[in-house]
């Protein structure tokens, strides 16, 4: 460590740089030029700037690693490992950053909370979540970490005159909390055993203790604690449906896409790297706790009337069948993650454009009676949403269903067929809820009579969202590919 | 008497551990939960310079200290949405936030 | 030897002792104070094992920073009117039977697993660090965790901007 | 052109739709009349393949193959037996017939509906067409959703209970059926290195018998759902009973085919060893003819119209499903036929019970009778309608229903001897049904008015009377079409059946089985039949 900031190592961060480069330029102009708050969706030209600057260095990193024919690069003594795996998940973020940035001002202008500060806090979180996909170090992956749930802890209570938001924010961020102290209390045991924080250390150590290692058991049970609550796994679900109920619909859709995306990406950097050598033990403990999730999901979701909690509930769903991909945990479960996070970034975005659309000036727009006649007051909405909601619960051929598919496949593949049966029976108890939203938009009469509130970003988000969603499903060639260089680490 | 080893420090720890999480499960006022979790961070920070000095190397101290930053930014976001809840609903105790289900 | 012994008991005492009355007073502020003393005897701790600059940090940041913080609040929220509500949920007597569980497992693993840390050794007997405490910390920080110390920077930008979104009334 | 016929029979409908949706929704007319322009042009592109296809010719026809997936193995490969071709036909005629029904029935929400028709054809002729595993999966779930708002939207009282329940019931069984497609692909990659959904490549797969029936009943699960079988039939009626007239038709007529389809496409010639367990065999046969006695029982006992035909669609498709599993060549050629028939006889009698369900809006078997007093061309039509259903001599139903018993009889004699108590069964029920609503005296004053059949409703009916009256004078064409499809998957799933016989591949004496059938449709008399022994040739 004789040079401590090479041109390498700034070359590994600087996606990072730029999106907190350009989250302070929207704190500082948002507070020097923008006084009038109808100017302040001017500073989505940052937003997509910061968005630009970071996609043009993920495609130097890839463009690098092909040049050199490596798989990764790290930086920073290990601290950051930049492969495949880093910069698809992060090209996730980025689209997932994009999107909710472009539909927000309206709606916040509606709930009456448009600040500066927010675009600040999206910029903020997205670079969190860069070192939650890139990290190979304990504290950098944990700071990585906090740095996105704290950013989301402020975004979900932001709406401040609104007491769901205030008690989401404080829930979230009591349970988050909570549950970081855990995933350190983890962390420091492999610490422990290791005496390193370098994850590649960790691994070795832990592959020289014996299966059963009392350790290594603690350790895993403590951070798996941490890891399940970010993926909002079962049974650490409950702040989910709250959160996501209680703040701002573009927030949730964030949090629904990015955290979660950024969180799959982080546990799989931990139960494939120090962890991977304990398969035999976390794998029926993830089985478990998988289906455990799909049951709590599915079932809870059954009864909601609220959409949010509704698609709450179901996210919860959608992170067991991803833990089947980690319990299958051969390369086509691994790819059918990442295929997962891709066409769920999509799917579920557009749900919660959806929605976001339904929110006017009086009215919350949230419930299943929002929605109802939403085909005959906007028939492009509607369909839009069968498709996200198609997608969603894995129908042919929209996207969902290859994530769906991957997953299935893996745990043919491993002889999981149990789980595999039991994954299929919940996608017909998934069908029965999401149609219970398809219902209220083509089978009921509108209750109200406000048009909705769109705006050019929102309806130019919901267009990219739908054609994706059925493009992915229709013709997945190239986005298959793309998947694929997640497994490059 | 025994000399002290890592297991003392091991165990310490994490009975530090048990009660925060005892705190944060059983208490219903806010404030009292924020501080549950710090107990929680600090039952991990000795754990981290107990191994630090076992290793001899400053990794831990290191991780202590930004466990110990990451506290305190928590801490100060977690008042200022006390804060806010407080304006809204006037109270502090966490089962009273029952407009959402729990 | 002897000293180091009573030393550790004591300040394991503070520790336990300032937590366990952390979570059980039915005051807030007595809470907070109890909260100190635990992160006393913590800090106490950091010291026994050689963390000299930890100790300060301890101290200064968090007696001095977050404690002041918390009772802070604490004046400013009014925390009389909880002070006479009940003190514990519903579901305490669930939640005190799940950490019973917990704490079942965490003591067997420790137990199991106390010849697994191989270095189940006393601590007292090292030879000093070559260099001060400080120095070596900074030393490492600013190389080998150059990238987390930046990160933690953003971290605290959030932190002040999200405290100061949430907490103040017109933004 | 030939090359491309498939493409373009398949996405006729679609581009229909295409244009649909640009036609504004208030243009009410526009839209009935370029719906059924597109339902038509759809069956005239179909036409052709008709005079194209050559029969007697091994294998598919009109191959289409083009990469789709590679990463996964999935093709757009499409091609046409002659199993495909009778149910394609059958697919675009009724969905042209029952947009064309649809005219003054659906009144509001005009585009969606068409819009929904024109995906829901696309769907069952994708279905019909897949050489791909994958491409067939995707089609195969493609037609639930416009199916579900069929139902959903325009159905009945209890539609979205219906319509729901449907969709959840195929659904939960083609998700496990995939789960068997994913178990034979992977077995596949297994042995040959490369991952495909190619239906041919996938037959090359060799499966342990345990492995074979695993996939089996997953595939069965899927499938039997589909068609529906004994035990999974409950959403039949509650779907048939809400669905709007339109609806009923092409759930009667086609998608019920979609599952007997699956069986004879995929299960038999991808698990041929687990096809000819005993025990699967067996199960399957008891189901088929429980099927067949219980559909007809429930008939027996129906107040509502609607009902009663549902039910007997329960009891027809157990004909086909114990034809497939009588493992013979009469038994699957019969089934084939019978599919059809059932798509012809079935779907007139939904159309008839359409017709009055529009004039009297009640489908209560009571509130009728003696309506041939009144309507007297509707009674017309309902009775070929009825005594096609029923199996009577010189209409369709008696040569499908004759040549599955011959197959049954083949394979097991008891087999027979039950299904043939359903064909009396069904002869009783449909002809009490026509007793109590359509001769006597008018008992109810509320008939009295009624008009009779409109030159447009009649036309609905024209070309199927006339399709049924030609399959029940002159059969022989259609067996020869199913010959060689029908030899191929015997002979998959019974190796040697023929050499066994004496009869060499070249099929000459499957004609001979097809001039049996001719000659037996005269008088009910054995004619020359194909020298099978008889009784237990399994």
């Amino acid at each position: 460590m004789s040079q401590f900031y090479t041109s390498t190592d700034h070359f590994t961060i600087i996606p990072a740089v730029m999106l907190a480069l350009f989250g302070c330029a929207i704190l500082l102009f948002d507070f020097l030029i923008f006084p009038d708050p109808r100017q302040r969706k001017y500073l989505l030209i940052f937003v997509a700037l910061a968005e630009g600057f970071t996609g043009f260095a993920l495609y130097r990193q890839t463009e690098w690693l092909m040049v050199n024919g490596q798989t990764s690069l790290t930086g920073f003594g290990g601290s950051v490992t930049v492969d495949g795996f880093g910069i698809f998940f992060n090209w996730i973020f980025v689209i997932a950053a994009l999107i909710v940035s472009v539909v927000s001002y309206r709606y916040l202008e509606i709930s009456g909370e448009h600040h500066g500060e927010y675009y600040g806090l999206i910029l903020f979180a997205q670079s969190g979540m860069y070192f939650l996909a890139t990290g190979t170090d304990l504290i950098t992956l944990f700071i990585g970490l906090e740095l996105m749930a704290l950013t989301f802890y402020v975004m979900v209570g932001f709406l401040r005159t609104d007491k769901r938001s205030n008690e989401a924010a404080m829930k979230y961020l009591l349970l988050g909390a909570f549950s970081s102290g855990f995933l350190v209390y983890g962390f420091s045991l492999m610490y422990g055993m290791a005496g390193s924080t370098k994850l590649a250390a960790v691994a070795e150590a832990i592959r020289e203790r014996p299966l059963w290692d009392p350790v290594v058991f603690l350790a895993l049970a403590t951070t798996s604690v941490g890891l399940l609550f970010k993926i909002s796994a079962a049974p650490f679900h409950m702040w989910a449906p709250d959160a996501y109920e209680g703040a701002p619909t573009t927030v949730t859709a964030y949090l629904a896409v990015a955290s979660k995306a950024a969180s799959i990406a982080f546990l799989l950097r931990i139960f494939m790297g120090p962890f991977l050598s304990a398969k035999e033990v976390w794998e029926p403990i993830l089985s478990v706790v998988a289906v455990l999730t799909m049951t709590v999901g599915n079932l809870a979701a059954i009864n909601q009337t609220n959409i949010k909690r509704l698609l709450a509930y179901s996210s919860i769903s959608h992170a067991g069948y991803m833990l089947l991909g980690l319990v299958a945990g051969n390369e086509t479960g691994l790819k059918g993650i990442a295929v997962y996070v891709m066409v769920y970034t999509f799917m579920n975005l557009g749900a919660f454009l959806v929605v976001v659309a339904l929110r006017r000036q009086n009215i919350i727009g949230e419930d299943l009676d929002d929605i109802a006649g939403l085909m005959q007051k906007s028939p492009g909405y509607a369909v839009l949403m069968l498709i996200f909601l198609l997608s969603l619960a894995g129908i042919p051929p929209t996207a969902g269903f290859l994530g769906k598919y991957y997953i299935f496949l893996a745990l043919i593949q491993t002889g999981h067929f149990t789980l595999a049966v039991v994954a299929t029976l919940y996608v017909a108890v998934a069908i029965y809820y999401y149609f219970k939203i398809v219902r209220s938009m083509f089978a009921r009469e509108s209750t109200e009579k406000a048009p909705l509130a769109t705006s050019a970003g929102l309806r130019l988000a919901l267009g990219v969202s739908g054609v994706l969603t059925l493009a992915i499903g229709l013709y997945p060639e190239p986005f298959l590919r793309m998947a694929q260089t997640s497994l490059l680490r | 008497m025994h000399p002290i080893t890592t297991v003392h420090y091991l165990a310490l720890s994490a009975a530090l551990l048990l009660i925060g999480t005892v705190g944060v499960l059983t208490r219903r006022n806010i404030v009292i939960i924020l501080m549950s979790i710090e107990l929680i961070l600090n039952a991990v920070n000795i754990n981290l310079i107990t191994f630090s000095r076992i290793w001899h190397n400053m990794d831990g101290q290191i991780f202590a200290i930004f466990v110990i930053t990451d506290a305190v930014a928590e801490a100060a976001v977690g008042l200022g949405i006390l804060i806010a809840l407080f304006r809204n609903k006037e109270t502090v105790l966490a089962d009273e936030i029952d407009l959402l289900k729990w | 030897m002897l000293i180091d012994t009573t030393l550790f008991y004591l300040f394991a005492a503070l520790a336990l002792g300032g937590g366990i009355f952390t979570i059980t007073r039915r005051n807030a502020v007595h809470s907070a104070i109890s909260l100190i003393v635990s992160l006393l005897g913590v800090a106490g701790l950091y010291l026994l094992q050689q963390a000299e600059f930890l100790f300060a940090v301890q101290i200064v940041l968090y007696v001095g920073g977050i404690m002041v913080l918390f009772l802070f609040v604490i004046m400013l929220v009014n925390l009389d009117l909880a002070a006479k509500e009940r003190q514990f949920n519903k579901q305490w007597l669930v939640a005190l039977a799940a950490v019973a569980a917990v704490a079942a497992e965490i003591a067997y693993f420790i137990y199991r697993g106390k010849d697994a840390f191989h270095i189940a050794e006393p601590t007292m007997v090292l030879a000093p660090p070559a260099l001060g405490n400080t120095e070596a910390l900074a030393d490492t920080l600013f190389s080998e965790y150059l990238l987390p110390f930046e990160l933690v920077s953003i971290l605290l930008l959030v932190a002040v901007v999200g405290s100061v979104v949430m907490a103040k009334k017109r933004i | 052109m030939d090359q491309h016929l498939l493409s373009i029979v398949l996405l006729t409908p679609l581009a229909g739709l295409l244009v649909l949706l640009f036609i504004p929704a208030k243009s009410r007319n526009l839209i009935r009349v370029w719906a059924n322009l597109a339902g038509l042009a759809g069956f005239l592109i179909s036409l052709p393949l008709v005079w194209r296809f050559q029969t007697g010719v091994p294998g598919y026809q009109f191959e289409e193959r083009a990469d789709w997936i590679p990463t996964l193995g999935a093709h757009y490969h499409l091609g046409m037996d002659g199993i495909s071709l009778l149910l394609v036909m059958l697919t675009t005629l009724m969905g042209f017939l029952s947009i064309l029904s649809s005219w003054n029935a659906i009144q509001d929400r005009m585009k969606e509906y068409y819009a929904m028709f024109l995906l829901l054809q696309t769907g069952m002729i994708g279905v019909f067409l897949s050489l791909d595993f994958f491409l067939f999966y995707v089609f195969w779930e493609l037609v639930l959703v416009p199916m579900y708002f069929i139902i959903g939207v325009w159905g009945g009282p209890r539609k979205l209970y219906a319509a729901i329940k449907f969709f959840l019931y195929t659904l939960a069984g083609s998700v496990l059926m995939l789960l068997g497609i994913l178990t034979l692909y992977f077995q596949h990659f297994k042995q040959f290195g490369f991952y495909t959904f190619e239906i041919a490549d996938l037959m090359k797969t060799d499966l342990t018998l345990g492995m074979q029936q695993w996939v089996f009943w997953a595939f069965f699960l899927g499938f039997a759902i589909k068609v529906p079988m004994f035990p999974f039939h409950t959403w039949l009626p509650d779907a048939h009973v809400e669905a709007p007239t339109a609806g009923s038709v092409i759930l009667a007529a086609v998608l019920l085919k979609m599952g007997t389809y699956g069986f004879l496409r995929f299960s038999l010639p991808l698990l041929p060893r687990a096809s000819m367990d005993k025990t699967i065999v067996e199960v399957l046969a008891v189901l088929s003819i429980v099927g067949i006695i219980y559909g007809a029982l429930v008939s027996l006992m129906q107040q509502d119209w609607k009902k009663l035909v549902a039910y007997s669609s329960v009891s027809h498709l157990g004909f086909c499903t114990l034809g497939i599993f009588s493992m013979n060549p009469n038994g699957i050629a019969g089934s084939v036929l019978q599919q059809i028939n059932h798509g012809i006889s079935t779907g007139m009698l939904f159309l008839v019970i359409g017709v009055i369900y529009e004039r009297r809006h009640t489908r209560e078997i009571s509130e009728y009778g003696g309506l041939a007093h009144v309507m007297p061309r509707f009674a017309v039509i309902f009775a070929i309608a009825m005594l096609s259903s029923a199996g009577l001599p010189l209409l369709n139903g008696f040569i499908g229903e004759f040549t599955i018993l011959q197959g049954a009889f083949e394979a097991n004699r008891a087999w027979a001897a039950f299904a043939v108590t359903g064909v009396i069964l069904g002869a009783a029920y449909l002809l009490w049904l026509y007793q109590r609503t359509m001769l006597g005296q008018v008992t109810n004053g509320k008939n009295l008015g009624l008009p009779d059949m409109s030159f447009r409703e009649v036309a609905v009916f024209v070309p199927l009377i006339a399709w049924a009256i030609w399959i029940g004078v002159y059969p022989k064409p259609y067996f020869e079409i199913l010959r060689e499809p029908v030899r191929e998957i015997v002979e998959r799933v019974r190796p040697g059946y023929f050499q066994a016989r004496g009869q060499g591949p070249g099929g000459v004496p499957a004609v001979a089985a097809g001039r049996g059938q001719v000659a037996a449709a005269e008088p009910p008399a054995p004619g020359p039949r194909p020298p099978a022994p008889a009784g237990g040739d399994r």
